[in-house]
């Protein structure tokens, strides 16, 4: 089976492979989706279709050892660092061999190997944590970078201003990158948030900043090589934020009723991997039969791998005992 | 009379209020126009209208402070906190600030806001999700804290805690919002006043929020004899209700949703032991979850809280002889 | 003994009062500083001294119907809305005839028969409370004003961000007052914060903001009346930073050893007491001569009380217990 | 071996730990330049560098949750929050973030930082800086709590701390940096293991923090024959020892500064009662501050921690009458 690090790997210089990846997202979100309906996944889930761009234009310009804080909306970010289907599934049907052995489940997971730490299911905790893994590297004189992950809505609350000051006036290794999806749960953000220019934030921290558009790879790429250059080079933070829309509801059974008319369809036509499949084709790496093909593939792969995940295992009670204290003797 | 659903005597606790004070305010994140993400306000901003009832940005600290201050001013605000772990970014404005507005004025404010927030296990929603965390606010002087378990004590103590001068935080078990009960809307609860779910002599039982159910289910499984009282008020409990019962019962046990180690059984155990040692049969004890965090997966959380199996199997084994009963987790070996 | 109130409206209009108030708190300070060295006075004190024109400024615009959510460094801003020196005095040494009972101490002051919530010790605190309070006039639909007055340091806490942001969402009639007065304990503001002008950290909420001298009385009203004005009439908040300096130190025994040659000596060039003694002069209110016998008098006053509250009575055992929780046969 | 202020105790330390361990890192506010508002940090910047020693913003949420970060990077960082209290504003990045992160990340990673806090009342900082707020920790499953009681133990316990793989709040009584103690150096505490301040066969006394100090005290002033058990990690607590004392004394009072309900003392007293009711002489019970928020005046300051007379006259009670003593305001009419 390929490990995380080898799916990861797979991503840098070969934008086929995170069309791949793309496409990988969207239906394993899909696949999700409908097994919450069915019963077959409890608790929620946050899915993230079309804003396959921001998580895949990350993956491919952040190293593995450099570090990631995002938040519960985790299966995208997962797939695309590296984590396998299997283990993301398997971690939200609460399964042993799920990335935190199903203790976890959709709102939380982690892997190291790939720099995706525990995924936080608290608005904007993973802001400070991402500065403080930024800390450390400046304090180790590591050129790693640490990355937080969150949404438009966590620009309106303390964590982010606490930690954006922080990251500034210790001039850290740290990007914040801001999905603005346009909503926070139910609420379109004009509703909760006065202006539109999320970025503009970071001038109370004299903090460079930057907006781009999130439903193209290569649009997210370039701003985010900006951004990690800086911070990699001792440059410190940047905060970026990137333009997406949120295609599926909030969490759960959400419909997005709320949406204004025609909000949806118009920026479906955005939709990055729209965006995506028309640039390779341009470039002769795709071609109309091949998508149908590679959609196909991918359909098949994870239905199979959704019942194959069915009958894992599930954890141990012991597992509800375990990794709570470090065990002492492990300690110097 | 009539039955309804635990989430639906909540909306009308509320709207019975806003109704009768127009000082009664209520606002949180997605609570006015979306109804709250567990559709406990729906019908509320079509009702009551846009000034009264608002949308928040996500940031408990400014809107907790906000109704604080909205207190203050003689509004009656009712916020809800969507998971009760959401007050650990705003912990401050309800502990350090509220629960102090009075005594540092000396009388001249006080801080008449409702906190209304989620709690608990069962549901899937993970270790950030799922806890109950009474103890945020222990040994605060000037708080008080609710908790219903039913759709009955849902409206009644949610109607008393608005009326009330003082802040209180009234925490609902996620897991019973869908269920159904009657509900009298005549009846407004005493803040501090337990109440009986069933009386007997062989032991008191002693729950808060879903346990009370749990430890219903306990005493038909089992057959025996108990008072159980549902405490309703946690902070400040009713002492005089509880003491009585074991007077007469000679024995207690406390079932508790939180881990055992600081969960608020401690104090009740504490308490009674200290005034009624003498006439005691056997030891006090509780009967509680482990000290772990609540994990996801389905039949993990599911041994988490005392289910009524285990509280049928210890409640037997403290009638029969004088020493505790074990938790599950120690006769299965999993730890101290 | 003429109430709070009384003293409060003594101000409006009448400058020499004004000025009467502020060499009241210049001398205040001082002795309060001797009584807490001497041993009189125990726990904490933190003095404004040189910050006088500030608090003058907002007790003469803002209504005794307002209010004001005020910090640890209450003296002030309590002597200038109309507490009397008496019982700002006798609650720093714990006496029952305190504002507060004597139960509250330097940090907590509160009277609001002039509007002052109860001074908070925790930083930014007060921030959220004045946005609420400001909320509760908006449904009221009465014209009352709400103003936070909060220091440099106190910009770089989360209940800043979330308390501007929510005020400026809902439009409410809040004034947030920023009394920059370079310092935040021992740390210098560029220490602490990446920029210098922090009235510009209100864009983030697309708030109107505005920087102000501190130390001049004339300055202070006029920007805060644009301000006032502003909430009154349905404009909603404001983010006023008036920069002033803190001629004392942080607190109790602090010397302020760390501040930056000359830099103490230049502010006091500025000083408000000199400031507005000038323009008195120059309108003919006021004489040196008469400048000398007031500052005498006062002194003479304020030893006097300070000999006298020494011998207040002080707090039962019973206010131990007391206005904790509300006799609940006073409710409906 | 040395005598020392428990204050520089704490800078021993921390210096000790920090020659002997390059990750770890200090920061908070005003501990670099200023070396601590309360001079815990005295020559720290100087020797260790302002890459590893800084001043932070006013953010305790943005430093605490840096200090988690740094730690899941391997990093060892001990912050400072200068009053516990300041914790209302961060508690969810150590109950939420820290306390859950090995759990999540299934052991592959800890959160080895150190929250030192000052606590606790009688220097006259008023109700908003005096608190102990023990019990904002309880029920956490991943945390740590400590709180030492002289000199030896702030040195002894800060080591330990700072050694130890997993997040540990240190809450340090601000009213004894002042004063004065034999330190040895070579002493570093066992988390979990309490310390015999004295021992006796009349009962056991469990104190913490400053309370231990009262406790020896009113030893002395009684003289009666106690175990004197200075708890020093109250999670998880030494079980071990407050059981094998009881058994010997048969009598257990445990004494504490937070207010009685929801004190961490009820732990202590349910758990002891669970486990050895049938062999207890009398009552188990507590000696706390009454339930209030912490006066300012002095006089009453003054009352409301446990003092060595209110113990002392308590203590002798117990030992001649099964009953349990009353606090000082039952007697004195106070309320409840
Ligand atoms: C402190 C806190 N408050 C509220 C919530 C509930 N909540 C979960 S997701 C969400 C919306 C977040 O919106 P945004 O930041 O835009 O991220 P998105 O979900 O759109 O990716 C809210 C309010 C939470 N998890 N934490
Ligand atoms: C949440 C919190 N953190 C830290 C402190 C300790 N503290 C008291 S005053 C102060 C400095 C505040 O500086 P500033 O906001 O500039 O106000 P100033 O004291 O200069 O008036 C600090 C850090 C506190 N009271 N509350
Ligand atoms: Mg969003
Ligand atoms: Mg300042």
């Amino acid at each position: 089976m390929t490990s995380s690090l080898e799916r990861r790997n797979a991503l840098y210089g070969d934008d086929l492979a995170c069309y791949e990846r793309m496409v990988e997202i969207r239906e394993f979100e899909k696949i999700t989706n409908a097994l919450f309906a069915e019963g077959t996944i409890r608790g929620t889930t946050h899915l993230a279709i079309g804003q396959e761009a921001l998580t895949l234009g990350m993956a491919s310009t952040l190293k593995p050892t450099d570090v990631v804080a995002a938040t519960y909306r985790s299966h995208a970010i997962g797939l695309a660092l590296g984590l396998s289907p299997q283990s993301v599934l398997a971690e939200i049907m609460g399964k042993a061999t799920g990335c935190c052995g199903g203790v976890g489940g959709s709102m939380h997971l982690c892997d190291m190997s790939v720099g995706l730490l525990p995924t936080s299911a608290i608005i904007g905790a993973g802001i400070p944590v991402a500065a403080g893994a930024a800390l450390a590297f400046q304090v180790q004189k590591s050129d790693h970078v640490a990355v937080a992950l969150f949404g438009d809505g966590a620009t309106n609350i303390g964590a982010f201003h606490e930690g954006l000051n922080l990251a500034a006036i210790w001039n850290l290794p740290v990007v914040f990158v801001c999905d603005n999806n346009v909503y926070g749960e139910y609420s379109r953000i004009e509703k909760t948030t006065p202006i539109e220019d999320l970025h503009i934030r970071a001038e109370s921290y004299a903090m460079p900043h930057m907006s781009l558009d999130g439903m193209d790879i290569h649009a997210v790429r370039e701003g985010l090589i900006e951004a990690i250059t800086r911070a990699r080079t001792g440059g410190g933070p940047t905060l970026v934020e990137a333009k997406t829309y949120r295609f599926s509801g909030h969490s759960r059974a959400d419909q997005a009723l709320y949406r204004p008319e025609g909000e949806l369809e118009a920026w479906q036509k955005k939709d990055p991997l729209l965006v995506t499949e028309k640039d390779l084709i341009a470039r002769n790496l795709l071609t109309t039969e091949k998508i149908d093909a590679i959609k196909e593939d991918m359909v098949t792969k994870l239905t199979a791998l959704a019942t194959k995940v069915a009958g894992d295992p599930e954890p141990e009670l012991a597992a509800m005992f375990s990794n709570i204290w470090t065990p002492i003797k492990a300690e110097r | 009379m009539g039955a309804m659903r635990f989430r639906q005597a909540i909306v009308a606790a509320l709207a019975d209020e806003m109704r009768a004070d127009s000082r009664v305010i209520f606002f949180g994140e997605d609570v006015a126009e979306a109804e709250g993400p567990f559709k406990t306000s729906e019908g509320i901003l079509e009702e009551f209208g846009s000034s009264r009832v608002r949308d928040t940005p996500i940031s408990e600290m400014g809107f907790t402070g906000a109704a604080v201050g909205a207190a203050m001013m003689g509004l009656r605000p009712v916020i809800e906190i969507m998971f009760i772990e959401f007050l650990g970014v705003a912990l401050d404005q309800v502990v350090t600030e509220a629960a102090k507005t009075r005594y540092l004025s000396q009388g001249a404010l006080s801080v008449p806001m409702t906190i209304r927030a989620s709690v608990g296990s069962g549901l899937g929603f993970g270790c950030q999700h799922s806890q109950t965390l009474e103890h945020w606010f222990a040994s605060t002087p000037g708080l008080k804290v609710l908790m219903p378990s039913d759709a009955q004590s849902a409206y009644s103590l949610l109607r008393a805690a608005i009326q009330d001068p003082d802040p209180v935080i009234i925490l609902e078990p996620r897991i019973l919002y869908a269920e159904r009960g009657e509900v009298d809307k005549n009846i407004v609860s005493t803040i501090g006043k337990a109440r009986m779910r069933s009386t007997g002599n062989e032991i008191t039982i002693v729950a808060l929020g879903q346990m009370v159910n749990v430890a219903e289910e306990a005493i038909k499984i089992s057959g025996i004899s108990a008072d159980l009282i549902d405490l309703q008020t946690i902070i400040p409990w009713d002492r005089d209700a509880v003491i009585d019962s074991v007077k007469k019962t000679g024995r207690l046990v406390v079932v508790e949703e939180a881990p055992l180690s600081g969960g608020w059984g401690s104090e009740i155990v504490a308490h009674v032991t200290s005034k009624l040692f003498s006439t005691l049969k056997s030891p006090p004890f509780r009967i509680t979850a482990p000290d772990v965090p609540v994990p996801f997966n389905g039949t993990l959380e599911g041994r988490y809280a005392p289910t009524a199996a285990d509280v049928t199997r210890q409640i037997l084994h403290a009638l029969k002889s004088s020493d505790v009963p074990e938790p599950w987790w120690v006769l299965e070996g999993m730890n101290r």
